[in-house]
């Protein structure tokens, strides 16, 4: 009665109530001491909270997904009328992907996929 | 609670995880552990239902081996198996789970592992006292310890510091000390190192805390080579089998457990008819890309760097032909030709090692007793073992400089490719005097 | 009525998952012993897996000082959610799918992007530098193949002419996608491995950092991320087979026993490499990914998208 | 999409999810934890689309945030003064202004939806909506699509010009020198 996305979404919710219920089986009455809940990094305490401004090498990268992800709008409605449009669609989409090839090549000699 | 009970019955039967502790001279002991079907050695105390403490631990690794049993989750146990070192001043000597010389190890380990899931024994309560390391509550406006945006130390542990970066972004920087139970290192070896995101900044090594002289390890060939000629046969076997026990650490590094255990068992039941096998072995890595994909031009050393440090393998991978043994007759009879790679990086160390590993088996098959000169100078399967000083304390001094720039899992990589072994100083200062050398 | 109702659709997925998560189990570990050359035990490899779910459950789930625990709780039920609808994506039959949306291939692509969301919450939420690291470290990997893991899937749907994966798995009728797009399946793998991450491409929870992103599970946390990192393999494997080995097509047996037999196969094929490759350095992957696999994903497109002009 | 009230339940459950993850995304102190608010909001708006018939446009927008709103979260806590809240934050500037301003911008936008009558011509829900966006793709709106296209390029070289220091003619900010925060500096040069 709601139609396939309706079930997709029954599902989702489903499996995650579920899930979640089984977590909750993991309730223990006895409350954790202070060195029972140290975080490991191999044996000795850890100097800092690791939760800190983290270096991510690949923020350059990051940012070049954010523009070529968008090219993936536009090759689903693509494939779905590539065979009735024909060579015409074939050229088009490969001027496309052309252009943003070039962005990747760009990006590649700039060295952006090396960590910073 | 019938459940719990049925479950924890269900669970006896599970293979055991085993955080083990590898003190001095229980690293080979400890690793063929895993060989059983009912054992498993797991990566971090948090996956662990037994605590496995072998061998010697200097006094100032107790703390954090009591940091160690408290991180493991209930049901928890643990077992002390001294190997010959008295466990006597441990904080964990109290527990009466103790695998003595004659006692089955994995017998024991699934033992006392299903006799903690059946609650004959109980948990065991975290040792160290119930108090925060840094008192801060209260402190603040919503008393969560900090103070402004960043000051202070909110729940307990200070925040990051900023600082600069070779990419012009001043971000936290994380000094971490990766400690003396960190599982693809050796027991005992502490990197203290400081991360811009995955990035050392800085490694360091700590001196090693088998270095103290209070502990002596058992006398192996190589150390017994040192004052008296020991059989070639008997010295190049034990080299390879050190070599092949490395691959199977090294193989655990780079995610493959499955194939760590081949080697090992191979390592376990090797003969000097074994050389064929090793060749087979070393092809079969190299076609599985397993030196190339995660060594290929890392951690590498320059050849002028490790001039005159003899570091055996990780000297000869760099294009150094220093080998003691050439010097030797005995092995010169056997037509001794030491093996020299040349890129001086972690794949480079793999080929070297693999190979000195077949050709040691090959002279093994060929001495027909043969004796090592027994000058006081001897080439251990990590380099020249000498009266004064061990390979690891000479590699020490390059690995600031290897580690720098280097992302963790290189660094990881780098550190396993050298193979260190932090009890080789317990070797070389404990080294029996002249008198007490029988 | 190309799809179930919601309950029928929620148990079949389900107990799909749970059958694949303890296949993958036996499977997984049955390999290892044959790579380990070790001796295969029945109570080892079929009954082991039961035993140490049940230890987990048993277990007590640990914290760290100051996680963040409801991120810590939903990263498990996220990727589980996640790989149940992945699943159900995956038709078994010819009307036989727990849901197929006409978009139903978009709606698998958003539920593969998603995992890199459960993935960076459940390394962050620790508050444990090893657990930080496993997550950034996915952040780089899963940044890099989601572009070639759509490429490589979307050239299944040239033939089919829509975005149904049951469409696609109709337009195979005449020739496999395996056949008629020779690079398709291999690209598709080698990303699926690095969308599950399993095996060679296991980054995040990498045993260089200890077990990475669960390095602070134990318990009922260690073994449901466990068998939802399973479950997002099986949802890989079964829309794999689905998308290039011709879904329900297949002579003499009936459509279900086919998508059944071809998603096992991919599953041993994924799980023989996770034990025979080693780890892939997560520079190189990122490089590998945006400079190889993009043009190999596109080439793959155009050459069959060509073909069939 | 047929269904009546379990449609209109499911919508005003998305509904509600967007406004109060999108309230919680400024209330609460954490980075990564705003981002994921943000994502649930928008997850929840692509989820009304889909209700509203276009799915292919719902289900591309939750594909889409997701990456994005990754990226956020690891931009967030990488500029941000404190990046998991656990020092609470008071990141309010002229508060009193701001809620004045935003609740003016609501009553502006919700008053038409409520006071105009819309013609309720409900056309037939589109069979092939994808197909023919692809149509729209490939015929009148090509123009649209190049420049898209360029437009992307052009996005994606700013973006490693401004955001990449090495490059090939070296350091990027080399001969430039920091920008010093203290006033005086800037009066006494």
């Amino acid at each position: 009665m709601l139609g396939p996305m309706g079930v997709t979404l029954a599902v989702f919710v489903g499996s995650l109530v579920v899930v979640l219920g089984l977590w909750m089986t993991g309730r223990d009455p006895r409350p954790r001491s202070a060195p029972e809940s140290v975080p490991f990094i191999g044996g000795r305490p850890p100097a800092v909270h690791a939760w800190s401004r983290y270096h991510a090498r690949y923020h350059v990268m990051a940012l070049v997904f954010l523009a070529f992800d968008m090219e993936m709008v536009y090759m689903y409605p693509w494939a779905v009328v590539f065979v009735r449009e024909g060579p015409i669609a074939m050229v088009e989409m490969g001027m496309f992907i052309t252009i943003l090839l070039l962005g990747i090549l760009y990006a590649w000699r700039e060295q952006v996929f090396e960590w910073a | 609670m019938g459940v719990r009970d049925a479950l924890a019955h269900l669970a006896g039967g599970a293979v055991a995880p085993v955080f083990a502790v590898a003190g001095g001279g229980a690293r080979e002991a400890v690793a063929e552990l895993a060989l059983s079907p009912s054992v498993e050695l797991v990566d971090s105390p948090a996956a662990a239902s037994v605590l496995l403490v072998a061998g010697f631990l200097p006094s100032d690794l107790h703390t954090p081996l009591a940091a160690l049993h408290d991180a493991m989750p209930d049901p928890r146990c643990t077992v002390s198996w001294p190997l010959g070192s008295d466990h006597g001043s441990m904080p964990l000597s109290s527990s009466r789970l103790r695998i003595g010389p004659d006692d089955e190890p994995v017998q024991a380990v699934t033992r006392a592992y299903r006799a903690l899931l059946s609650g004959v024994v109980a948990t065991e309560p975290p040792i160290q006292p119930d108090v925060d390391p840094n008192p801060w509550r209260g402190v603040g406006p919503y008393g969560q310890g900090g103070r402004g945006m960043t000051g202070g130390t909110p729940y307990g542990r200070p925040m990051a510091e900023l600082g600069p970066d070779r990419d012009g972004l001043r971000l936290d920087v994380l000094p971490l000390s990766i400690g003396p139970f960190f599982p693809r290192f050796p027991a005992g070896l502490i990197l203290d190192v400081v991360m811009a995101g995955d990035l050392v900044i800085e490694g360091r090594v700590a001196d090693s805390p088998f270095g103290g002289g209070e502990w002596r390890p058992p006398v192996g060939p190589f150390v017994r080579a040192l004052s008296e000629p020991v059989p070639v046969a008997e010295i190049e076997l034990a080299r390879a089998r050190q070599h092949l026990r490395w691959a199977s650490d090294a193989l655990i590094t780079q995610g493959l457990p499955a194939f760590a255990m081949r080697v090992r068992r191979l390592a376990v039941t090797l003969t000097p008819g074994h050389a064929s096998s090793v060749r087979a072995l070393s092809r079969r890595l190299r076609l599985l890309r397993v030196p190339q994909w995660s060594g290929a031009g890392v951690g590498r050393i320059a050849p002028e760097l490790l001039t005159g440090l003899a570091l055996g393998p990780v000297s000869r991978a760099a294009g150094l032909g220093e080998d003691a043994r050439a010097a030797d007759p005995a092995y010169a009879e056997l037509g001794f030709e030491p093996i020299v790679a040349r890129d001086g990086d972690a794949a480079a160390r793999w080929d070297v090692r693999l190979a000195e590993a077949a050709q040691s088996l090959e002279l093994a098959a060929r001495a027909r007793g043969q004796r090592t000169g027994g000058v006081g100078i001897v080439e251990g399967p990590r380099g020249r073992l000498g009266p004064d000083d061990s390979p690891f304390q000479r590699l020490q001094s390059l690995l600031p400089d290897l580690l720098a720039g280097l992302e963790w899992g290189d660094a990881v990589t780098a550190l396993a490719s050298l193979d260190l072994d932090p009890e080789e100083a317990g070797t070389v200062a404990a080294r029996p005097s002249r008198a007490e050398a029988a | 009525m190309d799809y179930a109702s919601p309950p029928i659709a929620l148990i079949a997925v389900g107990l799909a998952m749970a059958a694949g998560v303890y296949l993958i189990a036996v499977l997984d570990r049955s390999i290892a012993v044959l790579v380990g050359a070790g001796r295969w035990t029945w109570r080892g490899a079929i009954v082991g897996p039961i035993r140490s779910a049940a230890l987990l459950l048993v277990q007590r789930r640990r914290t760290t000082e100051r996680p963040d625990s409801p991120g810590w709780t939903l990263a498990p039920a996220l990727l589980t959610g996640l790989a149940a609808v992945a699943l159900a994506m995956v038709p078994i039959g010819p009307d036989m799918a727990a849901a197929d949306p006409s978009t139903g291939f978009v709606v698998f692509s958003a539920a593969i992007v998603f995992v890199m969301i459960a993935v960076f919450l459940h390394g962050w939420s620790p508050n444990s530098a090893l657990a930080m690291h496993g997550a950034y470290r996915f952040g780089a990997q899963a940044l890099s193949f989601q572009i070639p893991f759509l490429l490589a899937m979307l050239a299944t749907a040239l033939p089919a002419e829509s975005l149904s994966i049951v469409d696609i798995v109709d337009a195979q009728e005449p020739l496999w996608n395996v056949v008629r797009q020779p690079l398709g399946l291999p690209l598709y793998l080698v990303v699926g491995v690095a969308v599950s991450f399993w095996g060679p491409l296991n980054l995040p929870d990498a045993s260089d950092l200890a077990g990475g992103t669960s390095v602070e599970d134990s318990g009922v946390a260690r073994l449901l991320w466990k068998s939802a990192r399973a479950a997002m393999l099986v949802a890989v494997a079964a829309m794999g087979a689905a998308g290039f080995l011709g879904g329900w097509w297949g002579p003499w047996l009936p459509g279900p026993v086919w998508m059944v037999i071809k998603a096992v196969a991919l599953l041993t094929l994924l799980l023989v490499a996770g034990h025979l490759l080693p780890r892939v350095r997560i520079q190189r992957f990122v490089v590998i990914a945006w400079v190889i696999l993009i043009p190999l994903a596109l080439v793959n497109i155009f050459v069959s998208g060509a073909l069939l002009l | 999409m047929s269904g009546g009230l379990l449609v209109d339940v499911i919508f005003w459950l998305f509904a509600a999810g967007a406004l109060v993850t999108g309230y919680r995304v400024f209330r609460t102190d954490s980075m990564v934890r705003a981002a994921f608010y943000l994502l649930a909001s928008f997850a929840a708006v692509g989820g009304i689309l889909v209700l509203l018939g276009a799915e292919f446009v719902g289900m591309v927008l939750i594909l889409m945030m997701a990456g994005e709103m990754l990226i956020m979260a690891i931009v967030m806590v990488m500029y941000m003064m404190n990046p998991a809240g656990l020092n609470p934050m008071w990141m309010v500037h002229q508060h009193r202004v701001a809620v004045a301003a935003g609740v003016l911008a609501f009553a502006v936008l919700a008053a038409p939806v409520l006071l105009v009558d819309f013609p309720d011509r409900p056309n037939p829900a589109p069979e092939e909506a994808t197909a023919q966006l692809g149509e729209e793709l490939l015929g009148d709106s090509m123009l649209v699509f190049q420049t898209a296209g360029v437009g992307l390029l052009s996005t994606m070289i700013g973006v490693v010009v401004l955001a990449s220091r090495r490059g090939r003619y070296g350091e990027a900010d080399e001969g430039s020198s920091e920008p010093s925060l203290e006033l005086q500096d800037a009066e006494s040069r």
